[in-house]
Parts: C-alpha cells; sequence; structure tokens
C-alpha cells in the first residue's frame, strides 16, 4: 500500500496518465481507426529503436556520465553488419554478431578512454562519435546497403498476432533485462551506487571507474541490438543511419525522470516518454501537421512533464536531508 | 574601518605558531598551464601542417577564413561559457542565433535598418529569447538542460514558419550597405598613414575580439562576473551570501543568448545571407571550444582565453586536414584521433606536474 | 594484544605532509582515541588505513601480519569497519541496502531482498534503532542517516571499527546508546578506534590515546586514565593551552533589534516568541532536529512565515530573502552547514569573504551609469584585514577555501558577515567539529563581537558552548519555544534547567 | 589576333563583328590547353547523386588533359565548411570551380569572391536563389520542372485521378520551395481532378525518419492515397519500401537513380523515377571551366542559366534512358558553345 502511494507520485505515473490520455484521444480522433491491428502495429514498430536509444543513453545518465556517440555506434554497427553480409557474404547470425559485438566494444572503449585518461566523458564521446562516423562513411560511402538475406527481413517485420512487433518485444525485452540488472544484481546496484555519490559508492568498496566502464559497454551493446533492430526492419543502411538519435537519446530519459548528475534508473521512464514522444508522430500523421507545429508541440510536452515533475519533487525535498554531494565535494577523495 | 573584532579577540585568534595550510594547487609550472598547453598544441599543430602544405600559410586563402571561423565560433564558445559559468547548458545556442537573425533579417527586409541597426535589434532579440530561457528555469526549477532543449524544438518550429511566410526562399537576400565590405575586408584594409594591417585578419574578428574583451572583464572585474562565477560554484551558498541567483541565472542566460545572436550575425554575414538554418552547426562546438579551454562543465570555472584557444584548435586541424586533401573517407576519423592524442598529451602533462609535487587547478 | 597496528606512517599531499611517520596500536578488547586539531591528519590517518589512501611510507600489520590494502573493499573483507567524517549513504537506495552495500547479499545471481531486509534489521536492532530498512535514505533525518552509517559498520562483522567523529551530528541521548554499543563490542573483544573533538565523550569512554600534531603522533596508546583533560589539550596544542576566560560584558539596556511574536513558519514551527538586543546574544538550544535552523532560515525569507510577526529595530517587516534581509535590515546568518552552505569550496578565500561587500566596493567606470567594477586593490585590502583580524592561516588569499581546514573554513563563512558590517548576526552551530583551541578562539571572538554591539542569535546543540557564550538561553522543541533561562555561566544549574525544559512536556502532537 | 579554332570552323555563322570569334552551334568549342587548368568539382556533401562526379571529373582530366582535377565532398552540407573547402583548394592551386552551393540563398557570396579572386566558377547542379546568379554559367536541373515532370508521371500512373502526397526535404531551402511549387503546379493542371494530401517535409535526414513518416502516413492515410511522389532520396527509398511491405496499390514516384531505386523501377515496386543528368553536369560544366579558367574563352552573358535536363524513367525505358540522357549531354555542350565569345 505504502509502495503503491509512493509509485502514485513517481515520474512514472505522470507520464502514464499522460501517455493514456494522449493516446485515448488519438484514438477518438481518428475515429478508432488506430486500434486496427496495422494501426498499432506501425505505432509499435516505430518504437523499437528509440526505447533501446533512451535506454542506452540512460546507462550512462545512471553513472552520471554521458554517451554523444549513441548515434555513430548504432550508425556504423548497423553498415557494418550490412556491409558484411551483402558485400562480404557473411551468415546473417554471425554478421549479427559480429555487429553486436563491435558496437559493444565501442561502448568499452568510451568507458576505458574516460576512465585511462580522465578526459570528460563529454569530449571523449565526442571523439569516438566524429571517429565512428568516419568509418561509417568509409563502409557505405553514400550507397543504400539492402543486398541483404530477406530473412533478416521478415524477422524485421513480423508482428505476433499482426499487432506485436517482434522487433518491438526484443525492445521490451532488453529494458526488461536491464531493469533487473539494474534492481537485482550486484554490478547494477554498484553502478548505481557510482552514480548516486561516487564518493560514498568508493568509501563502500565499490569501484567507479569499473562502474563507468560497465556503463558504457552496457551502452555500446545496447545499441548493438538498436542496430540489428534497425537493420532488420529498415529498407537498408546507409550513412544517415543514426544521424537523428542524439536528442531523442536525452530527451527519453530525461523526461522519464532520470538525473543528468546520476544515480537514477529510470527503465520504465524512459519507455515511457519514447511512447509520448511517438505518439506525436501518430499525431503528426493523423492530422497531417506540418513538422514545425511538431516540434512546437514536443518542445512544449517536454517542457510540461518536466514542470510537473519538479513541483512534485520540490515537495518531496523539504523533507530530505541526505542529498548527492555536489561536484565540488566529488572532487575531494581521488 | 571601525574594527568589528577587538585587538584581544584578533590576539587570541592568531596563533602564532598555528601552521599555515598550504593551497593543494601550490605552484604550477607554466608548462602545466592547461591554457599554454593548449597554445603549445595550435602552434605545434600550424607548423606541423605548414611544412606539409606550405599553402597554410597563404593569407588570403587560408588564414583569412581560418580566422573568421575561429572569430565566429569563438563567440559562439563564449555564449556556452555564459552559462556553464552557472553550471547550466544552452543547448539552443544555435536556434537563439537563427532566432535573432530571423529578426535582424526582418529588420533589413522590411523595415530598411542599416546593418548596425540590424544588428542591434538582432542582439536585443538573442538578449531576450536568453533571458525567457533563464526565467523559465529560474521560475520552474527546471533543469537548463530540458528547458533549453524544449525552447530549442519550439522555435525549430517557430522559425521556418515565419521564414516560409515572410520570404519565397526561406532566407532574407536583402544585404544592407555594408555586409559585402564587413565579409571580405581584413585589416589590409585599415591604414594609418601608409601602414596598413595585416591581410590575414578579418575585420569581422573584431566583433570577436569586443565579446571577449567585454565578457572577460565581465568575470575579472566586475560584480555581476564574480557573483555568476559563485552561483555557478553554489547556488545555495551563494543565496544564502545575498546573491539574488534567480536574476543571476536570468543574467547569464541573457548573455548567451546576445552572444549567440552575434555569432548568428557573424555567419550570416560570413555566408552571404540570413536563413533559418543559421545556427544549425553550432551545439558542439559550442561546447568543445570552453571545454577544452578548461571552463567546468560543473559551473564555477571559466576561461576566455581557453575558449579561444580551444576553438583555435578544433579549427586548425579541420583546416589542416581539409589542405591535405583528406578525404571524407577519413576527415572524420582523423579529425577524432587527433582530439583525442591531442587531450591525451593535454592530461599526460597534468599528470606529470602531479608527480612533481604539485596540482592543476 | 594488539590486534592491528600502523607504523612510522607517512602520507604527502601535493605540497602537504599529511601524516609524518605516525604510529598507532589498537589493542583487542579497548577503545582508542584518536585526537588532534583540525587538520592534524586523523582523517587521513583512517583512510589510509582503510585503502582509500596509498601509503607514502610506513607499515600497516592486522594480527602482527603486514598487509596492504588496495581498496576499501579489501579493508572492508579484512575485518576493518569504518565511519567515515563525510557522510556517505546513497541518495536513491534503502537503509537496508545502505547498510548491507558492502556485501550485498545474493541468491542465484540476483540481489536478495529478503535477506537484506532481515540483516539490516538485525544491525539497526544492535543500535536501538526502530527504522524500516525499506525507507529510502533520502527520508532520514541528519541524526538517522549518521545511525544509519554506524549500523553499516558494524555490518561487515568488523573486528576493528574506526569511528571518524560519529557523534558530531547526533542527538547525546543517541550518542549514549552509541557508546553502549561500543561497549558492547569491547567486551566482545574487538578493537574500536574513537575520534572526536568532544573530550567530555573521550573521557567518557575510551581507554588509551593516541595524540596527532601537524601529521605526528605526539603522544602514541597514553591510557588515557593517567592523563587529565588540560594535559591532552596541551598535547594537540604543544604548548600549555590557557583556559578561556572572558572579560565580563555587560547586556546595555536598549530596545530589541530583533522581535518576533507568535511566528509561525510553512514547516510547522507556532506561538514563536523571541526577541535580541544590540550587544545580547541570545542563545537557542534543543536537540539536533528541533527547528531552529528552519526557524533562521524562515526568518531570512528562505521559507513561508505564515503567521505572527517579524519585527527588526522596531518595525514590522516581511524579509523576502538573504539579500534583503543584508542590504534593508543588516542581518547576517552565518549557516551550520558550512561546506555547502557557508563557503564556496571551489573559489579563493577572497571571493569567499567578499562576496557580501562588493556593492560597497564597486568604483564607476566612465560616465555610463551601471558600468562598475571591483577595484582589485580594496578588495584585496578589505580580504588582508579580516584574514588578519580572524587569523586565517592561509598560504595566499587566491587559495581555494575548499584546500582549508574545517576551522578556518568557518572562520571565512563569518569573515564575510563581519565584512557586510551587519547589525544583526545568527550564528548556526559555530563549532561542530571544530578543535579545543579554535574553538575557545571563536568563542571569544562571538563575545567579543556582542561587546561590540552586534545582536547575536546563537544556535548551537553544544551546551558547554551555550552556557559559555549565551546571556539568555531559549529552549526549543518541535517547533515551539519552550522556555527561556537567564544564563548564569554555571554549567550545573543551567544544564538541569535546560534540560528540565527540554522534557516539560510531552512533544506537541506532529 | 588568333581565330577561333572550333571542330567545324568551316561553318561561319558564329563570328561575331569584335575580334574574337564565338563558338558554333553545330559543334562544341575545341580547347587548345587545358594543362593551366586544375578543376575542382564541389558537391555540397556526400550523397549518392554526386557520384557519378568522381568518375566524370578524371574522365574530364583525360579528356581535356587538364593540369588536375579533385572531387571534395567534405563539406557536409554546411556552407561555412564548404566554403573553407573551395578556399584551401585555392590556395593549392586549383583554378576553376564547379560547385554545388550547400545554401542557394549564401553561395552568389562565395561566386562572388572567387571570381575577384580571377577564377572559372559554374554553379552545377543548383542555381543560387533570387534571379542573379554570380558564377559564370549554372548548369543545373531545373527542379521545379522536374518536380512538375515527376508530378506529371504520378498522374499519369495513378490514372490522372485520386489523391497524392508530395515527401521532400529540409523545408527551409530554396529548392524544396521550387520542388513543392512544380508540384503544386502539375495539380493545378488537373483542375481538381487530383488533390493533394499537405506536403510532407523535413525526412530527408536519415533513412529511419523518412521511413516512419512514411509508415505512419500509410497507416493514417493509406487507404486515400493513390500515388506518391517523393523529391529526396531518403523518402524515396523509405516510399518504395513502405509501400511494398503494405501491399496498397499505391503509385510511387521517385528521384534519381541510385541503384536502389532502379531495382525498385524493374521489380515493379517504383512506377517511375525522374533522373536528372550528374554526368551531363560534371562532363560539360568541366569543359567550360577548363575553357574559362584557360582564359580561352568568356561567357558572352556571364550568369546564364541552362537547364541540364530530367528524364523520367519508367519501367519500359529504364533500360534506355541514359541514351537519351547522353544525347542531352552533347546538346548541351553545343548549346554552349553557342554562348561563349573565344579567343
Ligand atoms: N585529498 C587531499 N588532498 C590534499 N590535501 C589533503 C587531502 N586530504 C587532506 N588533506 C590535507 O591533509 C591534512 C590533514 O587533513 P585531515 O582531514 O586528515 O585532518 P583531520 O585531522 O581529520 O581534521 P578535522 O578534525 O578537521 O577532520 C590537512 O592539511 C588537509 O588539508
Ligand atoms: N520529526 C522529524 N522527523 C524527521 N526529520 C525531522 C524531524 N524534525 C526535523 N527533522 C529534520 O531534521 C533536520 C534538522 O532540522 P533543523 O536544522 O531545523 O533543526 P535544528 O534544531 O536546527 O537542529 P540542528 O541544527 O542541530 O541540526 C531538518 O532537515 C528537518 O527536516
Ligand atoms: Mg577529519
Ligand atoms: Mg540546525
Amino acid at each position: 500500500m505504502k509502495s503503491l502511494l509512493r509509485f502514485a507520485r513517481t515520474t512514472e505515473m505522470t507520464l502514464l496518465v499522460i501517455g493514456v490520455v494522449f493516446f485515448v484521444f488519438l484514438v477518438i480522433a481518428s475515429h478508432g481507426d488506430l486500434l486496427e491491428a496495422n494501426s498499432l502495429r506501425v505505432l509499435l514498430q516505430f518504437l523499437a529503436v528509440p526505447v533501446l536509444i533512451g535506454l542506452a543513453q540512460m546507462v550512462v545518465l545512471a553513472v552520471g556520465q554521458l554517451n554523444l556517440a549513441v548515434g555513430a555506434v548504432g550508425g556504423f554497427a548497423a553498415c557494418a553488419m550490412g556491409v558484411l553480409m551483402a558485400d562480404h557474404g557473411v551468415p546473417v547470425p554471425l554478421a549479427l554478431l559480429i555487429g553486436f559485438l563491435l558496437a559493444s566494444l565501442a561502448g568499452l572503449a568510451n568507458g576505458l578512454l574516460v576512465v585511462l585518461t580522465r578526459i570528460n566523458g563529454f569530449i571523449v564521446t565526442l571523439a569516438t562519435m566524429t571517429v565512428l562516423l568516419g568509418v561509417q562513411y568509409r563502409l557505405v560511402g553514400t550507397r543504400t546497403v539492402d543486398a541483404y538475406p530477406q530473412g533478416l527481413k521478415s524477422f524485421g517485420s513480423y508482428a505476433v498476432f499482426g499487432v506485436l512487433p517482434l522487433i518491438f518485444l526484443v525492445a521490451l525485452a532488453v529494458a526488461g533485462l536491464l531493469a533487473l540488472m539494474l534492481r537485482r544484481t550486484v554490478p547494477g546496484r554498484q553502478l548505481l551506487a557510482s552514480g548516486g555519490n561516487p564518493i560514498a559508492a568508493r568509501l563502500s568498496g565499490i569501484s567507479n571507474d569499473r562502474s563507468v566502464i560497465i556503463a558504457h559497454t552496457l551502452s555500446g551493446a545496447i545499441l548493438g541490438v538498436a542496430a540489428i533492430l534497425t537493420i532488420a526492419s529498415s529498407p537498408g543502411v546507409n550513412k544517415s543511419i543514426g544521424g537523428d538519435w542524439l536528442l531523442p537519446s536525452f530527451a527519453a530519459p530525461i523526461i522519464g525522470g532520470a538525473l543528468l548528475t546520476g544515480g537514477s534508473a529510470v527503465v520504465l521512464g524512459t519507455v515511457l516518454a519514447a511512447f509520448i514522444v511517438r505518439f506525436v508522430d501518430t499525431a503528426r500523421a493523423e492530422f497531417s501537421l506540418e513538422p514545425s507545429w511538431v516540434n512546437f508541440v514536443v518542445g512544449t510536452v517536454v517542457l510540461g512533464s518536466v514542470v510537473l515533475g519538479q513541483v512534485r519533487t520540490r515537495r518531496q525535498e523539504r523533507r530530505t536531508v541526505v542529498k548527492a554531494p555536489d561536484a565540488a565535494v566529488a572532487g575531494g577523495v581521488s | 574601518m571601525s574594527a568589528p573584532v577587538s585587538e584581544t579577540a584578533t590576539a587570541a585568534l592568531q596563533e602564532p605558531d598555528a601552521p599555515v595550510e598550504q593551497p593543494r594547487g601550490g605552484r604550477t609550472p607554466w608548462w602545466a598551464n592547461q591554457r599554454i598547453g593548449l597554445l603549445i598544441l595550435v602552434v605545434a599543430l600550424s607548423a606541423l601542417f605548414g611544412i606539409l602544405r606550405p599553402a597554410f600559410f597563404n593569407q588570403q586563402l587560408v588564414v583569412f577564413p581560418l580566422l573568421r571561423d575561429i572569430a565566429m565560433f569563438t563567440v559562439v564558445g563564449l555564449a556556452q561559457m555564459c552559462v556553464l559559468s552557472i553550471g547550466h547548458m544552452n543547448l539552443a545556442v544555435g536556434r537563439m542565433a537563427a532566432f535573432s537573425m530571423m529578426i535582424t533579417g526582418i529588420s533589413y527586409d522590411l523595415w530598411h535598418f542599416s546593418l548596425y541597426a540590424g544588428l542591434l535589434v538582432g542582439l536585443v532579440a538573442g538578449t531576450a529569447i536568453g533571458a525567457l530561457a533563464g526565467w523559465v528555469i529560474a521560475r520552474t526549477g527546471v533543469n537548463s538542460f530540458v528547458v533549453t532543449l524544449a525552447l530549442d524544438f519550439l522555435l525549430l518550429g517557430l522559425i521556418p514558419l515565419v521564414y516560409t511566410g515572410l520570404t519565397d526562399n526561406a532566407a532574407f537576400v536583402t544585404k544592407p550597405p555594408g555586409m559585402r565590405e564587413l565579409r571580405n575586408y581584413s585589416l589590409a584594409d585599415v591604414c594609418i598613414g601608409n601602414v596598413c594591417g595585416s591581410p590575414a585578419v578579418p575585420q569581422l574578428a573584431m566583433f570577436a575580439v569586443i565579446a571577449m574583451v567585454v565578457v572577460g572583464w565581465i568575470y575579472s572585474r566586475t560584480k555581476l562576473g564574480r557573483e555568476l562565477l559563485m552561483t555557478g560554484t553554489s547556488v545555495k551558498a551563494a543565496e544564502l551570501s545575498g546573491i539574488p541567483t534567480a536574476r543571476r541565472v536570468i543574467t547569464a542566460h541573457a548573455m548567451s543568448g546576445c552572444l549567440a545572436a552575434l555569432a548568428g550575425f557573424m555567419l550570416a554575414v560570413s555566408t552571404g545571407s540570413i536563413k533559418a538554418t543559421i545556427g544549425e552547426e553550432f551545439m558542439l562546438p559550442s561546447f568543445l571550444g570552453p571545454i577544452l579551454g578548461g571552463t567546468l562543465l560543473a559551473g564555477g570555472f571559466i576561461s576566455v582565453w581557453g575558449t579561444l584557444l580551444g576553438t583555435a584548435l578544433t579549427s586548425v586541424i579541420r583546416k589542416g586536414l581539409d589542405l591535405l586533401g583528406v578525404g571524407l573517407e577519413s576527415l572524420n576519423i582523423y579529425l577524432g584521433l587527433i582530439l583525442l592524442v591531442a587531450l591525451s598529451t593535454d592530461r599526460f602533462r597534468t599528470v606529470l606536474s602531479d608527480r612533481q609535487g604539485v596540482k592543476e587547478r | 594484544m594488539t590486534l592491528f597496528e600502523a607504523s612510522e606512517v607517512d602520507k604527502l599531499f601535493p605540497g602537504v605532509r599529511a601524516l609524518d611517520g605516525v604510529t598507532l596500536k589498537l589493542e583487542a578488547g579497548s577503545v582508542h582515541a584518536l585526537l588532534g586539531e583540525n587538520g592534524a591528519g586523523k582523517s587521513t590517518l583512517i583512510k589510509v588505513i582503510t585503502g582509500l589512501y596509498k601509503p607514502d611510507g610506513g607499515r600497516l600489520l592486522l594480527d602482527g601480519r603486514p598487509v596492504a590494502f588496495g581498496s576499501p573493499h579489501e579493508s572492508a573483507s579484512a575485518g576493518i569497519g569504518v565511519v567515515h567524517q563525510e557522510r556517505n549513504l546513497i541518495p536513491g537506495f534503502t537503509v537496508g541496502e545502505n547498510i548491507l552495500l558492502q556485501k550485498l547479499p545474493t541468491s542465484r545471481g540476483l540481489v536478495d531482498r529478503g535477506r537484506i531486509r532481515s540483516e539490516a534489521k538485525r544491525w539497526l536492532a544492535e543500535l536501538d534503532l526502530d527504522l524500516d530498512p525499506d525507507l529510502p535514505v533520502t527520508e532520514l533525518s541528519v541524526a538517522q542517516a549518521q545511525l544509519v552509517e554506524i549500523a553499516k559498520a558494524l555490518s561487515v562483522e568488523s573486528r576493528v571499527l574506526l569511528l571518524d567523529e560519529p557523534t558530531a551530528s547526533i542527538t547525546p541521548n543517541e550518542a549514549e546508546r552509541l557508546f553502549r554499543v561500543v561497549a558492547k563490542l569491547k567486551n566482545d573483544g574487538r578493537s574500536v578506534l574513537f575520534v572526536s573533538h568532544k573530550l567530555e565523550e573521550v573521557f567518557q569512554i575510551c581507554d588509551t590515546v593516541t595524540v596527532l600534531r601537524d601529521g605526528s603522533s605526539v603522544l602514541e596508546s597514553g591510557a588515557l586514565s593517567d592523563l587529565t583533560r588540560d594535559q591532552v589539550v596541551d598535547l594537540m596544542v604543544g604548548r600549555v593551552h590557557e583556559a578561556l576566560t572572558l572579560p565580563p560584558r555587560t547586556v546595555p539596556d536598549a530596545a530589541p533589534l530583533l522581535e518576533l511574536s507568535g511566528v509561525g513558519t510553512a514547516t510547522g514551527h507556532a506561538d514563536v516568541d523571541l526577541s535580541v538586543r544590540p550587544g545580547e546574544i541570545v542563545g537557542l538550544y534543543g536537540l539536533v532536529g528541533a527547528g531552529r535552523s528552519e526557524l533562521a532560515k524562515a526568518l531570512l525569507g528562505l521559507d513561508r512565515i505564515t503567521a505572527g510577526e517579524v519585527r527588526v529595530r522596531g518595525e514590522a517587516v516581511r524579509i523576502r530573502n538573504v539579500r534583503d534581509a543584508l542590504k534593508n535590515h543588516k542581518i547576517g546568518y552565518v549557516t551550520e552547514n558550512r561546506k555547502e552552505e557557508g563557503v564556496f569550496l571551489e573559489q579563493s578565500v577572497s571571493r569567499n569573504i567578499a562576496v557580501t561587500v562588493w556593492d560597497r566596493l564597486l568604483k564607476r567606470l566612465g560616465r555610463i551609469p551601471g558600468l562598475s567594477y571591483v577595484p582589485k586593490k580594496a578588495e584585496s585590502a578589505l580580504v588582508a584585514d579580516y584574514v588578519e583580524q580572524l587569523g586565517i592561516r592561509i598560504a595566499s588569499a587566491e587559495q581555494l577555501a575548499g584546500t582549508l581546514s574545517g576551522g578556518n573554513q568557518q572562520k571565512v563563512s563569518l569573515a564575510k558577515w563581519l565584512a557586510a558590517k551587519t547589525e544583526i548576526l545568527i550564528i548556526d552551530e559555530p563549532t561542530v567539529g571544530i578543535d579545543v583551541r579554535t574553538k575557545d578562539a571563536f568563542h571569544t571572538l562571538i563575545w567579543d563581537l556582542a561587546a561590540n554591539g552586534l545582536a547575536i542569535l546563537l544556535i548551537t546543540s553544544d551546551l558547554p558552548e551555550m552556557i559559555t557564550l549565551a546571556d539568555r538561553v531559549v529552549v526549543m522543541r518541535d517547533h515551539r519555544v519552550r522556555g527561556e533561562v537567564a544564563n548564569d555561566h554555571d554549567y550545573d544549574t543551567m544544564s538541569q534547567q535546560v534540560i528540565r525544559l527540554i522534557h516539560a512536556e510531552a512533544p506537541a502532537p506532529a | 589576333a588568333t581565330g577561333c579554332s572550333t571542330k567545324s570552323s568551316n561553318d561561319a555563322t558564329g563570328t561575331s563583328g569584335d575580334d574574337a570569334s564565338t563558338g558554333t552551334s553545330s559543334g562544341p568549342v575545341e580547347l587548345k590547353d587545358g594543362s593551366s587548368v586544375k578543376l575542382a568539382l564541389i558537391p555540397g556533401g556526400a550523397h549518392p547523386y554526386f557520384q557519378p562526379w568522381k568518375t566524370t571529373a578524371e574522365q574530364d582530366k583525360t579528356d581535356f588533359k587538364l593540369g588536375g582535377v579533385t572531387f571534395n565532398e567534405t563539406g557536409e552540407w554546411d556552407q561555412g565548411k564548404q566554403n573553407n573547402v573551395i578556399n584551401s583548394l585555392a590556395a593549392q592551386g586549383y583554378n576553376a570551380f564547379g560547385i554545388f552551393g550547400v545554401s542557394p540563398t549564401d553561395i552568389n557570396s562565395t561566386f562572388e569572391d572567387l571570381k575577384s579572386k580571377g577564377f572559372a566558377v559554374g554553379s552545377l547542379a543548383s542555381c543560387p536563389a533570387g534571379d542573379t546568379n554570380s558564377a559564370d554559367f549554372c548548369l543545373s536541373t531545373d527542379v521545379e520542372a522536374a518536380a512538375y515532370k515527376a508530378t506529371k508521371a504520378t498522374i499519369e500512373a495513378i490514372g490522372g485521378e485520386g489523391t497524392i502526397v508530395h515527401l521532400t526535404g529540409n523545408n527551409v531551402d530554396s529548392n524544396t520551395q521550387r520542388r513543392i511549387a512544380g508540384v503544386k503546379k502539375a495539380i493545378a493542371e488537373t483542375n481538381g481532378k487530383v488533390t493533394e494530401l499537405p506536403v510532407i517535409t523535413d525526412i530527408d535526414k536519415d533513412l529511419q525518419t523518412a521511413q516512419k513518416a512514411v509508415a505512419d502516413l500509410l497507416a493514417s492515410k493509406g487507404k486515400e492515397i493513390k500515388g506518391i511522389v517523393t523529391t529526396a532520396y531518403n523518402p524515396a527509398v523509405a516510399a518504395a519500401d513502405g509501400v511494398a511491405s503494405s501491399k496498397l496499390p499505391i503509385k510511387v514516384v521517385a528521384i534519381d537513380d541510385d541503384a536502389k531505386i532502379l531495382s525498385g523501377i524493374k521489380s515493379g515496386g517504383v512506377a517511375a523515377t525522374v533522373t536528372q543528368n550528374p554526368v551531363g553536369q560534371a562532363y560539360v560544366g568541366g569543359w567550360l571551366l577548363a575553357l574559362l579558367g584557360s582564359k580561352q574563352c568568356t561567357m558572352k552573358t556571364p550568369g546564364v542559366i541552362v537547364d541540364s535536363g530530367s528524364f523520367v524513367v519508367t519501367k519500359a525505358n529504364v533500360d534506355t534512358y541514359d541514351a537519351e540522357r547522353k544525347a542531352k549531354t552533347t546538346e548541351l555542350q553545343k548549346d554552349f558553345a553557342a554562348q561563349l565569345s573565344c579567343k
């Protein structure tokens, strides 16, 4: 009962309410068309990748880092898989595995660079982003690679009961695993502890460096999955893949309640936020809105939901005593 | 001055043998200073590129546009630096530039303003939109990241509506007198008697110099600048020290908007027209310059020189790669790698200086 | 039997020799005190022992065998538990998880919540603490948080327990509970290291003592029963420390500068009556959490005043914020939380002191209105003046405040309000975590400020300090004033009166 | 005085009064010495459309014996970066520039800069916005005409009646505005038989955005729509794929002849595509720039604008359209010869 009450006051609850209201509104506006199997399928189909990139960013935000290379890692991995299959005839499972590993490696490299060089994560991921964009272009140039086996594409477009796209289920599964890991496993808890209060974590025998590396690697791995889903569901891959991932990757977790300072695991919030952003797309098509208006609406929704959330946390903060030390203090022990 | 503390208390407080607490920083050797490190990097890379491609020192075709670029991106960096100083971010720098240039464009196109009157109108618009962002942040307490991101989307929606409504080509092409000259003139066109300046230095760079001097002066000499930095270090402590932190948040964002507008103007002048896509490329460079230059993301410490040098470093690398004829297949790979290596050496110097028993700020 | 020994330990920080050949021996079944002034190196020694810092010289021996801990994790595994001076709970986690963070119980790869709950309950019970292990730590009071940390240190089943100023922010009652646990550990044959600036406590619970001065041990494992309080203080200070004598001071009979009548706040204060006259020190006493700091903050406009009236110099006022309080009413507030609210750790000492007076220093530039700057010379002159007056020991005014010891930071925090030339000063817990000598200096200073005509509202949980300084003591409990006692500066009668007031009535319903 | 040597110098119709003679309409002007010319072809950024330029540049070099050629796409769709690239190339001795300006409203300033330094400049594949062209010439697809043709093809494919929708790129680009106008014009000519849903812009940034927009469009309006006309690359790929997988009877008309789209035409997934003439632009442009850069010729009317042609390709002519395009290229060269005044 107590925990139920606590949930009622969370960002997730606000988002859930906003999402449901929005959806009902869209259903009414489309005279029920939106409930048709095909419309629902399309709605969910394009949620898979946004959910994953939001999660990929959320993991690094959880340790107080950020990852500017989300799009570059995903795009690079997708193109690598495409080229392996189309140009080198590598069997599908092997190519996907290699792509996934490449993305995870890229994440690992980010983490290692941050830890070893102590350069700001912002700069490190900016640099790796630049490098990977270059590699992506070198791999595919300006063409669209699509000569890979049909089987993969049918996996990408298959929908259970014609409604639930397989790739969406995969994304949900990843979200579930991530939530489980962050809530119930030791490395997951340690990762959040490092993000929540690095000094305290260190004093409790947790290696913050390890947490940072794990978070970046996880981020890369999730992007690897995103790349697989992308290549499976796209008409092909080209250098534009991943080009538009950066802002949505931040928007979903932050709307979902993640703190930029670290320590928050908001898997559900991120997923819900991705839903809401997706509803905006649907509304755009439904009302033939100009993109300008859509941007306008997105801006307003973001601001609105977060202002609401802020009012709530402020109310809670009155009772707050233990807080994450600010960055100034964080410099103290090293 | 009447001392609030009497002699006796002072005597009690001053323990003659109490140890003096040494600063952790100690004395930093000159070579461990981040700014000097950057300067060395910039000079060394320039020399390297100059040796590989003598054309690197071509005054009109290479140095002139390079300096024009550095000038513009320095202003962009300063725009971000102002909000970084209070520990905030402005994700809408580019869009603020676009918004203020839109107003400037309207002033040229519809009201036939002169070049500088239009600039002034743009600066005012930029200041206003920045202040608006600051006001929302101060009032709601919502993270600056989110507010400016939302504002970015809002402007991204608004600006094209205005452009498509008011113009045929989605750009204001009216050029007030003086604009073309501003774009092309260098110090060679400024003469005192028979002595003229260098043709390598664009006149447009004066805006960056003015911005650096003003911003530098504000942060180093004025109460406002100090209060901004104090707010950046700790909002709570600042509020409890009588600093009007809400107003300072608004000021910082207003300054950011104003500088973004200036950068937008410089871009418009150097490319030729005022269009909706102005500032689209501003976001990453706006962070890169200040952060490379030592400005803290967390707030409380800035460096105007550092911003210039950080910007110069990236521009020089890019220019050098251009001249080496590196194709798009390799350009970004080299760009990223050089940046990483350059910064790692910077880091290496810091560690080395730490070894010698000192620690850099 | 010596359980743990640190011998000839050195630790260098860039520019500072924090430990210089320190030796410390911890015996099984005894409580050992580690004393020293601020910055003497106590916390550093503890961090070296627990593997947070790598020593630059010397050896650590556990059970006579040399050990080297690469991380806090290793020292914990070896049976060394620690409560650090800084707070170290993870904000998003529950009480239970925080307690067991160092070795989360798992079953089949997943964190076992049931066991967390039951084990955490066990450790909390050791401290007689009835807390729900599922409560997020963000909902704890400062004192509760401190106790949770102690439970956390106990949870590693340590044979050696290091406590770095564990009593700085808990009530005497809670401290007693802690001491009972310490006694029990001692009887179990474990070894406890106790760091505190409160010598009364040290003499109450400790058996032996090591005193550090400027990073070296000036007394190693002396028996406390052989020492007097004054001897210990002299050792810490390095010369004969004179007992504090304050010159007589009379409160002029003037109208109150600050008056509260029937004040209620949004946080729950009700019917607060209070007045402070110029030249008077009014003490506001209460246990931690009584709502004194919150009252001060409400006074400064940081919280809503919902009832009653605040009068400054006889006029009813509504103070909007600290700036308003400073500029229009000349009220200053020295906060209790100096690290987060009092000083700007990452800014220079100079800016920390001058922050309240830039307005006054401004010089016009040219004729344009609003164009003015802070002249560097005037600023440094002013700073130098206060650095000298308060005896702030620094290498240069450009040094970052964060690099100063607690005592010096507190002086900096006070200096800015003195510089601002305030007439009413609210001073909140001025000497928490501050060593004896500096504490005495502070007492002289506060006394002296009142003698010079300042109206001072002194909030402190340190009863001896209150009795030393205050002219009147107002006692607060549960956000209400429970009574007022005129101070006769006699500890025994005063403490009885005050304690009686605190326990006089049943606490008001929440 | 030197005469102008042309392939068919016996044809005297083109002789003008002054001491220079022009080329003739019957054949191209022969370049005397290309070795002093270093030609740079500069697209706006990486895009499949420009890929033929790369090979054609080499062709230019051998055919006209140029001193050097380069193809540089590092401008990355940013006018500032493109200007930098141009300047760097100029510093390295390139003296003839064929440029696709990133920003049509800005590119005249760039052209003016280059002209003032004495370089030969051609605006290729896109003309500056507005009425003036400060380059020596502009050789480009008339985007409005191409969009118009594409729409015509769409209308024809859907049988002259029904609702169509137009998918395109960056809304605040003057070329996009011209394309939108071209589509509107073709629809207006049907007198209401064909109607248009609101145009969908800004979906050319990346493939996934385009794909999502198409899927949403088909989900919400799929039953109303009979035809889709696309005037940008990623939307074209996405529309072809989206329609094919949704199995709706919608006709898609694409743009350009990237391998992906041609295979769509062959398989029937794409009803038609409007191809442009990148080879012609690079070849004829290179030839002209060589003539101008070697100071052999000047333009009679500087800033002349010439349409490089656009071609509707359907399943019927998918194997033969290239010949038509080559013919156009030859014709272009002849047309230009008449516009030159040569030494
Ligand atoms: N991380 C660090 N880097 C540099 N110097 C440090 C560091 N930590 C502590 N010091 C310095 O080492 C000395 C000892 O500090 P320490 O914190 O051990 O003192 P302490 O005895 O615990 O004082 P207090 O009673 O105030 O807690 C001080 O001069 C301090 O400034
Ligand atoms: N009944 C309570 N339960 C939980 N927390 C409380 C309770 N009463 C007070 N607190 C918290 O304890 C903290 C201390 O309150 P406050 O600072 O006003 O008290 P104080 O009398 O000044 O004590 P001190 O300054 O010694 O900590 C506050 O943050 C408040 O939220
Ligand atoms: Mg200590
Ligand atoms: Mg208090």
